[in-house]
């Protein structure tokens, strides 16, 4: 699906790791954008290369990991191929970043308000005193009471969830196009999650910022974004509307994550809808890496791999929306919400 | 401004890096391995402490390049009765505070040497009575008649009464009083050189006494004297041989080479008075360190001659020494004997010490215990693992306990008598056999005779002998007295003689110096060129 | 980093871990490794197997010849073919001489590094599982320890045991016997605090994991658990300071050695041999130090290679 | 802070005394103090005498008791051997050992830190692994054995080794670089403080003793920040830090190093202890007149007095260190401002 302006593209990316043990592909080609201002919500189980994609997107991929093929563009311009500088001021500047844990991700040994100097200095040129004025400011915007004298204090003297919020002041201080948020709440108790994910909606919208917001708290999603992409071994198994995917999922996968009604907090890792559990990246099934957990899975599957195919207004990878196949939308999407496996035996025939 | 500094410092190091060594009009360095204890001419009976001091102080006697007696304070002496010995001091001696120096001084010189804390006291061993015939003549009195009074006298320093009772330094030093001797860091003698500066262990200067009673025939052309200790060897050598001091000793037997071998540098050997020998135990009924139970094997003679045979001199000469020794058949340098020659060394011989083993009961050997000293006399710890290895040879397995000095002395002397079989060093301070006869050789008895005879042999007619040598006058019966005892000591096969031990000074080429035998260095021989 | 630490292992599980597929390939990978692995092997043999391997046999006095001695290495002139490496002053085959000093210096590293690993892992599961005042004293203890440098340590200990010795002669220990003690006594009781603190550490890490509250909950004894679960994970890093430690053990006893604390001249150890060698080094015996000295660093370097590369290849982080 | 600080104070305390304990407890055993202080010619009776006069009879709890006490009225007591007050003369030899330590200390601080910092950012590069496996050789030999071969280097081959001609034009003298192979060179006294640091030739005297002292703490150190450096890099608020596009500078040299500086300090307090001991040996080899040199030859020569003072001092400094360093903490890690609960159980 094409987009009128994306402001983030992202065109067959593929990250690998050098093991040891072979290479392995934890970002296998995926393509997708995001527009201004949109919330794209990032799906999966742990190690479906999630955060992986974050962290290709931001050029902060840990070493020996690395951007085998395709790329990334901001604006229209390729920024995964920028030397470490350019990139450098890229990050914080153009795309934000919020990390799991906030109570590892600021420096135990800097006061907040440095830390958000420091970043703030590094990207614009306000003198010492305006930043801290800014930075004064945002603790506020962030909703962190008496900022004025927080400001001068260390992390170590801040709860769980007022760090998460110093945090996404860090990620948003310098008015960021896109903030990757990856896993912002998991971290934290249920009770502040909704808050947190609140805060960001709302912050986000005043500033239009596009979020790419990385979880597997389907909850979550559904309260945030705007579209999800469901990302399997690597791969997005199905990328549409928020409401679309959740309400009638067309990936047997992402049916499967469906299957109950989210509640926050619900976590999809535990998929007991579908037995087994995701392959490891150095020995991906030839064809559609869910085939062997697939309740619908044909010979087809076990041999090609799937590309993305338009549904609606959403994308999926599977062959039973191949239309060579000859089968309609409603078609497959009865078979992927059916039980069994038999009424696909006689589709195939 | 900030700038200017920096750089004047970093001038001031550079010219500090790249000046040539400041070679200052006749300052003479030199290095010794270890320091004066104390600069109180009476607190340590010690060869070095003595020596550094004897440039600084003076006796009423000194000894010359080959030891012979010169007067010194004393311009001369006469026996004016057996047991009265006159001495006439040396008018016009000033001492370096410019005090004069008269009988009172020689008088409070000798209460302060034998007062409590002196280490010095046999000094005057046998001097009932010491009386002023006037203001330049002294007598001393002796309880019998003592050919060899004086002898070591050269190291019985005069100190000044006035400048001692001013500083109230009137006694060696007391270790218990809690507060230092004034005479421990100060000195005022007569002699040649005057303390211009001094910290223990680090360095001393000296500075020539202008007022010198000698200075007319005096031989060195110093200005200024620096000594620093540096205990370790390669160190010593290595300060030698790259210039920064001109003279050191002992050098390690095996460095002599390489300071011969540089052009810059030279080495001194002689001959040294002080005789290395072993002792075995010959007192305790059963041994401290041994294998065998019940019975003291050094009792047997033959044992004894087992051992003596078993030790092979001239390896040790040649390999550990380098030639520096000289493989002795007495208890006493032949400098010190005159008929030295009469006696020949029983010759190694493993297979005889082998049979006399066997014979006295022991065919297969036996184990014990040896005890050395590893920084006393020139290489003593390698002639001790040397001999080991020698005995082990004929079947003897000897555990060989090597310490320092310090602990060495107080585990083998008297009292404590620790040991079964050791390695000691002798020189007679009076360069007399008495010495060494009265203190090694005669049987251990309370009045301090046989102190040192750690091992206990004992032998009647030694006894007496030592005894009639010294009040004997007859210097030609003395000498028959002396023969006979070191006779009978080898026929008893009591101790195991080594060797003399060999001086060795290391210098740089434009030093002159004299090389006395008994080890101290005298600085008016010292001529820098 | 999901590996053993969150779940209960089994003592053989440090086993597993070492061989683990990761470790070995980076024990492949790097050459520089694999070279010190066999160097330390080769010392070690050459240990083991010292009196069948060397040439001659340095410590039996009754074979040595003083005439022998100070005979410069094979290929120089007047060079000996008996004597490989030349021989010491009083006539040992250095080549002999120098495989005997490292099955000393290993003897006494390995007793030595046995002690304070056993001393450490002690103190350190005393204190971290049992805390409060015990835990307080012991680390109080650690830090007197490390107030007093194993120098001090060994002139200390070498003073109050010989001095023992000296007072019960009924023992009749002889030098060599007594030298030993004094060196793993003085270098083993100076090295315990490094393993006390990361036992500790983990311990106090490991105490509050489940498993160990269950353990406690079933009713297994304490010193159980700590064994059967604790010690399993902090292997790794013990096994690693173990080997530095070794490392400096070796090194510690040659220092002491210099300092006279050390097994006499005639059973002599590398330390030992490079004390006396020092005496010759200006005069033109250099093969007397030099050899040694060039057989206890390579033997120190290549354990402290292996200690590093064990370093990072146990630290599942910077795999 | 305060209560913090007693506490540490009382602990020192503590640790003093049992330092004060071993070192007595082990004279106990070590040689007869008498024979050292009066010469070989002194009668048994002499000897009874000053044992009984030095109150060597007394129990032992007695002795102990007047060590202690006069050991905190700053008195050790008369050398047996120099017969010299051992106070005075630890504080003769105090600024030598002192200033060798000090500057060997920050020598191996100086270049230990940036090598470590090199080697821990550049962890497969080249170069840093050189530096990784010449380091061990700084712990690979017993520092007697490098102090000798620098002098033999140094002070004996540069001194005779000829002139090197330049393309004939001009001819260098090696020996112009030729370092003093004992002693500190001319020392300049401030008001009792020998000082070898304000003359050419005590600084140059310097160089050879506190490299051969530093090199095994360069080596501690830098291999310690390296690996702090490997552990904090991968830490959470670096990536965060990079994410925030910070200049490379300030993360590596401001968040990761300041990161790393409480082991570092912490390993350097207690490795000063160690310094000062080695001190022992390089003293010895280079002739430094420091209390290091004084204390072996008082072992060697059953000084008791000596070693008792010297052992209570090294005692002194390390606690008196380890509270600075207690203080340092406080100064870099906040989190330690609020809780001192904490702080000792990682001291």
């Amino acid at each position: 699906m094409a987009m009128a302006n994306p402001l983030l593209q992202v065109r067959n990316l593929v990250v690998e790791f050098p093991t040891r043990r072979g290479t392995l592909t934890a970002v296998d080609d995926i393509s997708f954008d995001i527009a201004e201002g949109e919330v794209l919500g990032v799906v999966g189980e742990s190690g479906a290369g999630k955060s992986m994609t974050g962290a290709a997107v931001i050029g902060l991929l840990e070493p020996p990991g690395r951007i085998a093929s395709g790329e990334v563009l901001l604006e229209g311009r390729r920024i995964d191929n920028l030397p470490y500088e350019k990139m450098r001021r890229i990050r914080g500047k153009e795309i934000g970043a919020i990390f799991q844990d906030p109570l590892t991700s600021l420096n135990p040994l800097y006061s907040i308000g440095r830390q958000l100097t420091e970043t703030i200095m590094t990207h614009t040129d306000m003198t010492p005193t305006q930043a801290r004025a800014r930075a004064v400011e945002l603790l506020a915007e962030v909703g962190i009471p008496a900022p004025e004298r927080r400001v001068d204090q260390y992390p170590h003297q801040f709860s769980g969830g007022m760090r998460q919020r110093v945090v996404i002041a860090l990620a948003l201080c310098v008015n960021p196009r896109l903030i990757i948020a990856d896993e912002p709440t998991t971290a934290l108790d249920v009770s502040i999650q909704a808050q947190i994910i609140a805060l960001l909606k709302r912050l986000c919208r005043e500033h239009g910022t596009a979020v790419m917001l990385v979880t597997h708290d389907m909850g979550v999603i559904a309260e945030t974004a705007d579209r999800v992409a469901v990302m399997y071994a690597g791969r997005i198994a199905e990328i549409g509307p928020v409401r679309e995917v959740i309400k009638n999922a067309k990936h047997p996968y992402t049916h499967g994550l469906m299957g109950s009604i989210p509640a926050i907090g619900h976590d999809a890792d535990r998929l007991e809808q579908i037995p087994g559990s995701m392959p490891r990246l150095t020995d991906i099934p030839p064809g559609c890496a869910f085939n062997p957990r697939c309740l619908h899975a044909f010979d087809r599957c076990r041999r090609d791999r799937p590309e993305l195919i338009a549904v609606d207004d959403g994308q999926v990878s599977c062959w039973l929306y191949d239309t060579a196949a000859g089968r309609t939308t409603a078609e497959a999407k009865a078979i992927v919400a059916s039980r069994s496996g038999t009424a696909m035996e006689r589709a195939d025939g | 401004m900030r700038k200017t500094l920096m750089a004047a410092a970093a001038v001031a190091v550079l010219a500090g890096a790249f000046a040539a060594p400041a070679a200052e009009a006749k300052t003479f360095r030199w290095a010794f391995q270890g320091d004066a204890q104390s600069l109180d001419p009476y607190s340590l009976n010690e060869t070095f402490t003595l020596g550094l001091l004897g440039n600084v102080y003076e006796g009423l006697i000194r000894r010359d390049e080959n030891l012979q007696i010169q007067p010194a304070l004393a311009e001369s002496w006469e026996i004016v009765e057996p047991t009265r010995w006159r001495f006439h001091l040396r008018k016009g001696v000033k001492f370096h505070n410019g005090n004069e120096f008269n009988a009172d001084d020689v008088l409070f010189s000798a209460d302060r040497v034998r007062a409590e804390g002196s280490d010095l006291k046999t000094r005057l061993a046998g001097v009932t009575e010491i009386v002023k015939v006037d203001d330049h003549t002294v007598d001393f009195v002796t309880d019998a008649p003592n050919p060899i009074l004086n002898a070591e006298w050269a190291t019985w320093y005069i100190m000044d009464k006035e400048w001692s009772e001013a500083n109230d330094a009137t006694a060696p030093t007391d270790v218990t009083a809690g507060k230092e001797n004034y005479a421990t860091r100060n000195t005022n003698g007569t002699g040649p050189f005057m303390v211009a500066s001094r910290e223990t262990d680090v360095k001393t200067v000296l500075k020539p006494y202008d007022g010198w009673w000698d200075a007319a025939n005096k031989k060195h052309n110093l200005t200024e004297v620096v000594m620093t200790p540096i205990s370790s060897d390669s160190t010593r050598v290595a300060a030698l041989l790259s210039g920064e001091i001109d003279m050191m000793y002992p050098v390690p037997v095996q460095d002599m080479k390489r300071l011969e071998g540089d052009p810059n540098t030279d080495v001194l050997a002689g001959p040294e008075l002080r005789t290395i020998f072993l002792g075995m135990d010959q007192e305790y009924d059963e041994l401290l360190y041994s294998n065998v139970k019940g019975k003291n094997p050094f009792k047997d003679v033959r044992v004894r001659e087992a051992f003596y045979r078993a030790v092979d001199v001239e390896a040790i000469k040649k390999k550990i020494m380098r030639g520096l020794s000289t493989p002795s058949a007495l208890m006493i340098s032949p400098f010190l004997f005159s008929r030295s020659d009469e006696f020949k060394r029983p010759e190694y011989d493993p297979e005889k010490s082998k049979k006399l083993l066997a014979e006295a009961g022991y065919p297969d050997g036996f184990e014990v215990g040896m005890d050395c000293p590893n920084n006393r006399y020139v290489n003593d710890e390698k002639i001790c693992q040397a001999v080991v290895a020698m005995l082990a040879k004929v079947g003897v397995k000897v555990d060989l306990l090597a310490q320092p000095k310090a602990q060495y002395f107080a585990k083998i002397l008297r009292p404590k008598r620790d040991t079964s079989f050791y390695l000691l060093g002798w020189t007679p301070g009076s360069f007399d056999s008495w010495n060494v006869l009265y203190n090694i050789i005669a049987t251990p008895a309370d009045d301090g005779r046989g102190k040192f005879n750690v091992g206990g042999y004992s032998n009647a007619k030694v006894d007496e002998l030592t005894a009639k040598v010294l009040s004997e006058t007859d210097a030609k019966k003395r000498d028959q007295m002396i023969f006979d005892a070191y006779k009978q000591l080898n026929d008893d096969w009591g101790y195991i003689p080594l060797h003399q031990q060999g001086l060795a000074w290391g210098k740089r080429a434009n030093i002159e110096l004299a090389q006395r035998a008994d080890n101290q260095f005298m600085l008016y021989y010292v001529k820098v060129n | 980093m999901a590996d053993a630490h969150t779940s209960a292992p089994g003592l053989l599980d440090p086993l597993r871990r070492f061989l683990d597929g990761d470790v070995w390939a980076s024990f492949k990978r790097s050459p520089v490794t694999v070279g010190a692995a066999a160097v330390t092997l080769l010392y070690f043999l050459a240990a083991a197997f010292g009196p069948w391997v060397a040439p001659h046999d340095p410590f039996d006095l009754a074979k040595l010849d003083l005439l022998d001695s100070l005979i410069p290495p094979a290929w120089m002139a007047d060079g000996d073919p008996r004597f490989l490496l030349g021989t010491d002053d009083q006539g040992r085959d250095m080549l002999s001489a120098i495989i005997y000093g490292s099955r000393v210096s290993l003897l006494i590293g390995f007793a030595s590094v046995l002690l304070s690993m056993v001393l450490g892992i002690a103190l350190g599961l005393l204190s971290g599982f049992v805390g409060g005042a015990v835990d307080a004293f012991i680390m109080r203890m650690a830090e007197i320890q490390l107030s007093f440098p194993a120098i001090l340590v060994a002139l200390l200990i070498n003073g109050v045991v010989i001095g023992y010795f000296k007072t019960h002669p009924e023992w009749q220990v002889d030098q060599v016997t007594l030298a030993y003690v004094v060196l793993v006594l003085s270098i083993g009781l100076s090295n315990w605090v490094q393993y006390a603190r990361t036992v500790r550490g983990s311990t106090l890490v490991e105490r509050g994991k489940e498993y160990v509250q269950a353990a406690h909950v079933i009713g297994i004894h304490p010193a159980k658990i700590m064994l059967r679960h604790i010690l399993p994970n902090v292997m790794g890093p013990v096994l690693v300071i173990a080997t530095i430690q070794l490392a400096l053990a070796v090194i510690a006893e040659a220092t002491l050695s210099f300092l006279g604390v050390g097994v006499p001249p005639t059973e002599p150890s590398l330390g030992t041999l490079i004390r006396v060698g020092n005496d010759y080094l200006f005069s033109g015996e250099w093969w007397i130090t030099i050899f040694p000295g060039a057989a206890l660093a390579i033997l120190v370097l290549a354990v402290n290679l292996l200690g590093d590369w064990l370093r990072d290849a146990l630290n599942p982080k910077l795999r | 802070m305060v209560a913090f600080i007693i506490r540490r104070f009382i602990q020192s305390l503590f640790v003093m005394f049992v330092v004060a304990l071993v070192s007595f407890a082990m004279f106990q055993f070590i040689g007869d103090p008498v024979n050292q202080m009066v010469g070989i010619e002194t009668s048994l009776a002499e000897r009874a005498a000053l044992r009984e006069r030095l109150g060597l009879n007394d129990p032992i709890v007695v002795q102990f008791w007047h060590f202690i006490v006069n050991a905190v009225s700053g008195d050790f007591g008369i050398s047996y051997q120099h017969k010299r007050p051992v106070a005075d003369m630890l504080l003769e030899r105090l600024p030598a050992t002192l200033e060798l330590s000090a500057v060997s200390a920050l020598f191996s601080l100086l270049v230990g830190i940036p090598m470590g910092v090199y080697t821990g950012l550049n962890r497969d590069g080249f170069l840093a692994k050189v530096f990784l496996t010449v380091s061990l050789i700084g712990i690979s030999l017993p520092t007697f054995l490098i102090g000798i071969l620098l002098i033999f280097l140094f002070s004996v081959t540069l001194a005779n080794a000829p002139a090197i001609s330049v393309f004939g034009l001009f001819a260098i003298d090696p020996s112009v670089l030729q370092l003093p192979s004992f002693g500190r060179g001319t020392v300049v006294d401030l008001g009792g403080w020998r000082t070898g640091l304000l003359t050419a030739d005590g600084l140059k005297a310097l160089i050879m003793p506190s490299i051969t002292l530093g090199l095994f703490q360069l080596t501690l150190i830098m291999r310690l920040v390296r690996s702090e450096m490997l552990e904090v890099l991968r830490t959470d608020y670096i990536k965060f830090a990079r994410a925030r596009g910070l200049a490379n500078r300030a993360i590596n040299f401001g968040h990761a190093l300041k990161n790393t500086l409480v082991p570092v300090i912490t390993i350097t307090g207690l490795q000063i202890g160690s310094i000062i001991a080695f001190a022992i040996i390089t003293e010895t080899v280079f002739q430094w007149p420091g209390m290091g040199q004084m204390f072996l030859q008082a072992v060697q020569n059953v000084d008791i007095p000596i070693m008792a003072a010297y052992l209570m001092l090294i005692a002194f400094f390390f606690v008196v260190i380890n509270l600075i360093v207690d203080m340092l903490y406080y100064v870099v890690d906040p989190r330690l401002r609020v809780d001192t609960g904490k702080a000792t159980g990682h001291g």
